[in-house]
């Protein structure tokens, strides 16, 4: 029996070119806590093949509001990964 | 109704203007994007414009607020998503203040903010069928380009 | 039908949009000045607004043109003259550009330069039945000042 | 016989509080060649009584073109003095 490792679950949102490259929309994952976006972001592009075309340093959001690389992510979280922004 | 700023809907650029103005805001600024016919050399036949709806929301709600407490104005904003044609407009803002320069000042900082705030994106069709999304930072190099993190949004204006 | 940008009819802010909206134009930055309802601590009921029309108007053909010629703009202006009830429109500008930044730019300087060298003139009417002639330099002291001469007009921005 | 001096004759345009104050909206005046803008204003201001409200220095337009104090004036010049603009 191995020795229990506290984990954080999160939900991905992509879109737009990133949603295009990795397939799909939405992707669970599960991070060893404490865990931050760089982190998040760093599994991503290991776990998924296609996700290697991300950039290391993607705009992100948690929970609707911009994040950083260092920002934490907690249980539960949506981070959503956010393509450069085209609105206007 | 709940404001909504995202919409289907063709933009009605009259009633954003008459939703602002009042008979003691005298200047009215307004900026009004619109579909290009071409993009980094390429003959665009249309766009679609896809948002992260909820933050949308909230960012262009952000800078509606932001803009009116730092000038004495009264902004209405409106982003089109969906399919556009060539010549439509996809955003249009109105900022209606006592004087003209704060109106113009409040509907330039709300359109910068929006883009680089508000999740949005578009994907070009071109004339010959194919697609791409557009990245404005980068144009011709959009999937490559490391992004810049817009951080704590609004910090640098408040 | 020779253009004039004075007019006695109600402004168009839409039609002006339209007339300089094109599909290679993606930005298209407007201002629309209202009539107010108070000025210099007065209720103002109604505005008369007079002009020097073919000075007038060829001062605007002039300003058009220097905006046209300093960026790559397309410029549509109007001026209402004759009488104008509270929250009607006096002016309307819209100045189409490839970039927003020429096209607010652009704008500012046309109803700035609109201001300083267009021969129009207002009386305000008010609730008490009086009316003035608005100087917009000096709106307490209209008849003592001395006027600053507008001189070369436009070379300033040449 | 007196001997004879050359005179400029021109139109003088009032508008708004000016053509208010003094009564009517065109006057012909007649003055000594060679004459100025400034000239002419001082004329006016010495002329008719009700000019004496008009600025030393107003806002002048020779031939509907922006003129300044010092600018000539030409035989059927039109001289038109403006008020403190308020377009817009």
């Amino acid at each position: 029996m191995t020795a229990s490792v506290e984990t954080v679950t999160v939900k991905v949102l992509l879109f737009a070119s990133y949603a295009d490259w990795i397939g799909r929309e939405t992707v669970e994952i599960s991070l060893p806590a404490p865990a931050t976006v760089a982190d998040l972001v760093r599994q991503l592009r290991d776990e998924l093949p296609q996700a290697s075309r991300l950039p290391t340093r993607p705009l992100t959001a948690v929970n609707a509001v911009h994040a950083t690389a260092d920002s934490p992510l907690r249980e539960g979280d949506e981070v959503a990964l956010l393509p450069p922004l085209a609105g206007g | 109704m709940i404001h909504s700023f995202l919409t289907e809907q063709r933009l009605d650029v009259t009633s954003l203007l008459s939703s602002v103005g009042a008979s003691d805001r005298g200047g009215i600024a307004s900026f009004v994007g619109l579909v290009r016919d071409h993009h980094a050399g390429r003959q665009v036949k249309r766009l679609e414009y896809s948002a992260y709806a909820p933050m949308a929301e909230a960012e262009c709600a952000a800078i509606v607020a932001e803009a009116e407490t730092r000038w004495p104005v009264r902004v209405a904003l409106s982003h089109r998503i969906g399919t556009l044609e060539v010549g439509e407009a996809a955003v249009a803002i109105a900022v209606a203040a006592p004087h003209r320069g704060e109106a113009f000042e409040a509907c330039r900082f709300v359109i910068e903010e929006l883009k680089r705030r508000v999740p949005i994106w578009k994907r070009e069709w071109y004339a010959d069928g194919s697609s791409d999304w557009v990245n404005p930072v980068a144009p011709h190099a959009a999937t490559a380009t490391e992004q810049v993190e817009v951080g704590s949004a609004g910090g640098r204006h408040g």
